[in-house]
């Protein structure tokens, strides 16, 4: 906590407050039905993409994010007017409008997409980060995976090709205790996932992942042994969503007030708010008015979004090639 | 007795009946039940539309079993159990995701009994929801029967409704291969009689669905439908359309296209798939080469773009074939200039 | 300068030429260089044919990557690499293999530029074998462009020779979209010349390597030389056949080949792969859509049947397609009896 | 040792050899041009295949192979004549010639094939193992897999599964140290394979593989606890091939005289000798006798498979379906 000065601090939070309040604008907007298709909401594991993506350079180091995207985008610099715009598949959408939720992405942000697959991330994460040592840009790739993904035999492959080819790569598992409704105390048949680390010759922690300060300080540590050529790490953070699985998940797999519970006691963002107000570092008008601000900022994006065009009809046959 | 349910209830009825009838009959993939190791309820989800819901509670955990995310292990055990006396029948949930699992489907299961000299028998079922309109992305909405419908040892079924769907898929899980079953998941709200009792829809048997002489309209899955209402269309302006629905793509049954091609002499084929090397060319082609003296017209397909799914409905209405493209496709073969 | 090479080396050539040319073209797969970690030779094995042999010696481990066997990862890696900078040439050795690392190819390279807008370039190509003869049974002898061919974003290139390989494989690390290239395992030792220095041949032109005006037979990868065969016999029985070689399926350069049927009025296709929905009915449908006024007989296909490519040598060369066969289905279409 | 009666030496030894002999001629064979294809010798591994399928039932336990199959076929009991016939492309082969080396299979005898895919066999055992399960028949089944296999993403996924639902099977890893030409320590990141077993919620253990009776005594512990219903374990065998990846194989990345010294120093056929020779268990006569014998019955395996004529054209058009 220490080594981060006001303005990360502020500028942390802030990513964790416009994340929250993306997540929440796009809930409302979903269940009012201006949202089509699947959508995966964040809502409570702000600190993971935040505490990572703080530490990674937007021009020169890569993430590749899961179905439940809209945070890493976030944390990672992408626009929120622009994410808005195409999660309502309008014109002008981060990927006007032909992706949606489920692939927004940003290359020039280092964001290498959102991915209906489970799984599919980690292999292409291995190559960012492997361009990155080929061309030796100093850059470090990061692939962040759901605790259902950690059982994909791609992730399983991706780790093990990261140890092997020593890339400047970092694992991040975001345990949330469910893949859709399976729990993942049934699905990982060793309990922890970092437990797996050993296996393919590289060092595994378990975080807490509501905890901003101590994702931070993982990160670092894996990060810093990524950019020094020592290697892949894997990161385990326990963490929770707040939202279903997807919007429209009645949720009954999980246990009563199970979510109010959460929301009480393991919001990452209160417990920043008490952590840097304790410290001294940040007072409580100061976040307020980030809250404000961010309130506003969304509203906009909502607002736009809504009034945005569809994407004209003689788009859908462009972008299949480089040529057309 | 029959009465209306729903497609998914369809799907969901047969299984229940086929698990009934024959206790090596079981289920498994993710959250086909839903909640395992879940504070709160189990059989939660019956799949993320629903479609088994119900199955573990009437069945219990040995019959109806959760999966990790490991299509590979779970579609392979599929297979592997069904080659050492199960009969499972396990859900891939989008068919998109093939991709992670496949080798074991085309490399294993389908070629086991050629490889094997004729010695193994893999009755495994193989369920995934197919197509678009549901906004879903270009990793959540293709078709992509045509891939399994090239490999050699493969079963491939395509209802279109529900009764097409009750009696395809216990025919499905009585036959001894391997079938794949695509389920457009835009019809799993569509209601029609559905007979209450188990029964079969045997393979490679085409249903004609309408009478014509004008014109051959050959559909798959959720196209049957949109064919149907162009061929009601066009009745208005004195075309007369026969409309075929293969029901499976492999086997196929060519005799049946063939005989109405050789009355109509004009053919339309409707594929929500990709339009390279797809249903509606492999059916042309077929058509062309075995009923060339009929043909009074040039074949017309009716295909999406050479595209991936695009997300915005704006792009993905355009995206799909619709009933006024099929129409439109048939005036041409009936050398009508749009109406 | 052109000398004869083999196919084996005009691919080794066109590899090295470009790697040296651009330092971000890499190279990796299992044991394409050979030998890792292990006591003896590094370079040892250049694929299990030898094909890339030398590449690590010139070009050093940075530049030539051996692999584990985990090809999702290092197919995804070379996909991820292309958009982030690199241009990988990635070895997927048997094409047969797909099935497990299909997902890296179909949803994520060939989809990213259309789901992302346009923002994404990808420019990897994957190697691989296909094809029948070598005695390699089920699962080392598939053909499957016609899968890679169906899905939108893929360019698809089959090189019939040692000069078309050079050429093509050029042009396919140049290109700024991913490309397939499938290398016919026969034809690695067939020889003929080739420039030494680097060319490139266009995608989606296909190549007349024989005009004649009563049939047209479009023929992909080593069947190009069956149908030439195939039409010299012919030729001494006064039939004149039109050969062409579309070089790459996706794109297709179907203006040749609906030109020339426009001439000849006759079509056959004959395609290595499995039957249905391949590149034989691709191109049959496509002419029976597009110049159906010109066809004067059925279209014929030429295939192997609809089963697994059997082990057994006296087997094996039943399945196969033959110059015999292919010669026997133009009499077909020019309705002449088999001779 | 002590465990194994009279009968069960003498059974092993005469599978051993059996496999070894039935490698060396076909060895032979392939370099004399009479076996087509892609031919992936066992010699040298022999105490794996037999250590373990010795304790399996043919009736109702499985194994499923590898590319390197003749080895496993015969220690479960295959017929040698049939499968030479099937190495030839043989009419009355065990898959009637349509299979050939990559693809032998006898589901009779509960071997589910050799497998031309890496990786594709340990998703089928959980299958066999669930079917087992299911059905109550006290069965289990066993996957063998090379040190390249184990990074193939079907093997860590298969091996996850078995343990999510605790299935009776078990992993054996016949470590040979090269995956073509590919040293296990550079592709295995984690340098032992078993290391992998925690990450996967089973007991993992190194065994020497070319001392049959210590293969014997872990295969044994692995079984009873699958038999037991105590779910799945991992064996890394660690052992050597004697010939190359497939014949044809130049083998210049394996070390000078590498093979003449294995031979020499780590046969398991020369250890297994000596050892019951040195407790007194058989006598070397008595072994010399089944040398004899077997190499009679292969020489009489590879004469028929000469002799024996193609399969009939229209068996090319059967065996598609059940149906035809
Ligand atoms: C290969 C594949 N299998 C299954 C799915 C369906 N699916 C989407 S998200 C999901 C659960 C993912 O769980 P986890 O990795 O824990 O991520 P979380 O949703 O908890 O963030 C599943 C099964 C998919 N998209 N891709
Ligand atoms: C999926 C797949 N990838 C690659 C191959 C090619 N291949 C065949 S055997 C082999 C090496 C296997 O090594 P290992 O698992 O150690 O077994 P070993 O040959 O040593 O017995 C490879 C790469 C294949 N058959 N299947
Ligand atoms: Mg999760
Ligand atoms: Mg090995």
């Amino acid at each position: 906590m220490l080594q981060l000065n006001r303005d990360e601090l502020l500028q942390a939070y802030r990513r964790m407050r416009t994340i929250r309040e993306f997540e929440e604008r796009v809930h409302d907007e979903f269940a009012n039905g201006a949202i089509p298709g699947f959508v995966h909401l964040y809502a409570g594991e702000e600190a993971s993409a935040v505490g990572v993506c703080q530490q990674l350079r937007e021009d020169l180091d890569y993430i590749a994010s899961t179905h439940r995207g809209h945070g890493h985008c976030i944390a990672k610099g992408c626009d929120v007017d622009t994410m808005m715009l195409e999660i309502f598949g309008k014109q002008g959408g981060l990927c006007n409008g032909k992706g949606g939720s489920m692939h927004i992405a940003d290359l020039d942000k280092g964001m290498m997409g959102a991915n209906g697959i489970v799984g599919g991330g980690p292999p292409l994460v291995c190559g960012a980060a492997l361009a990155a040592k080929t061309l030796k840009t100093g850059g470090v790739a990061v692939a962040f995976v759901g605790d259902g993904g950690s059982n994909q035999g791609t992730t399983f492959e991706a780790m093990n090709l990261a140890s092997v080819w020593k890339l400047p790569a970092v694992f991040v598992f975001e345990n949330n205790g469910y893949a859709e409704a399976t729990a993942s105390s049934y699905s990982v048949a060793c309990g922890d996932i970092a437990r797996r680390a050993d296996g393919f010759g590289m060092p595994g922690r378990i975080v807490d992942g509501h905890d901003f300060f101590a994702v931070y300080d993982a990160a670092q540590e894996a990060i810093e042994r990524a950019r020094a050529g020592d290697g892949p790490s894997l990161l385990e953070f326990k963490l929770n969503r707040y939202f279903g699985h997807f919007e429209g998940d009645a949720q009954t797999y999980r246990g009563k007030d199970e979510v109010a519970k959460l929301r009480e006691s393991k919001d990452c963002l209160t417990l920043f708010r008490r952590r840097v107000s304790e410290a001294g570092l940040l007072d409580a008008p100061q976040m307020d008015a980030i809250d404000a601000e961010i309130q506003a900022l969304i509203a906009g994006a909502v607002a736009g979004a809504k009034a945005a065009p569809y994407p004209g009809a003689e788009t859908l046959l462009t972008d299949v090639y480089v040529s057309y | 007795m029959a009465r209306k349910i729903s497609f998914r209830q369809a799907v969901n009825e047969a299984l229940a009946q086929e698990m009934t009838r024959d206790p090596r009959v079981i289920l498994m993939g993710e959250d086909v039940a839903g909640g395992a190791g879940a504070a709160g309820e189990h059989d939660a989800w019956g799949g993320p539309l629903g479609v088994t819901k119900g199955l573990y509670t009437k069945f219990g955990p040995t019959r109806v079993l959760d999966t990790p995310i490991s299509e590979s292990a779970f579609i392979g055990a599929a297979i592997g159990a069904a080659t050492a006396g199960l009969r499972p029948v396990a859900e891939l949930m989008f068919v998109d995701f093939m991709g992670v699992c496949f080798d074991q489907i085309y490399n294993q299961a389908a070629k086991f009994r050629y490889m094997f000299g004729g010695k193994a028998v893999t009755p495994v079922v193989i369920r995934c929801m197919i197509g678009g309109g549901f906004r879903a992305a270009a990793q959540h909405s293709q078709c992509l029967y045509p891939l399994f419908t090239h490999i050699p040892g493969l079963k491939c079924v395509i209802p279109s409704s529900p009764y097409e769907a009750k009696g395809l898929l216990i025919e499905a899980i009585r036959d001894d291969d391997p079938v794949i079953f695509f389920e457009h998941k835009l019809l799993y709200d569509v209601e029609e009689e559905v007979p209450e009792e188990a029964y079969t829809i045997p393979f490679g048997e085409a249903n004609v669905l309408r009478e014509g002489k004008d014109a051959t309209v050959v559909a798959l899955g959720r196209m049957v439908s949109l064919a149907m209402q162009a061929a009601q269309a066009l009745a208005k302006d004195g075309i007369s359309c026969e409309v075929i629905d293969p029901r499976t793509t492999s086997p196929l049954d060519a005799d049946t296209i063939l005989e109405s091609v050789g009355t109509t002499g004009r053919l339309v084929v409707v594929d929500e798939s990709s339009p390279r090397c797809n249903m509606a060319t492999d059916i042309s082609a077929r058509v062309a080469q075995d009923a060339f003296a009929a043909l009074r017209a040039p074949i017309r397909m009716v295909t999406p773009p050479h595209t991936p799914v695009p997300f915005s409905p704006a792009l993905e209405d355009l995206y799909l074939p619709t009933a006024d493209k099929i129409a439109a496709a048939v005036r041409q073969v009936m050398g009508r200039a749009a109406a």
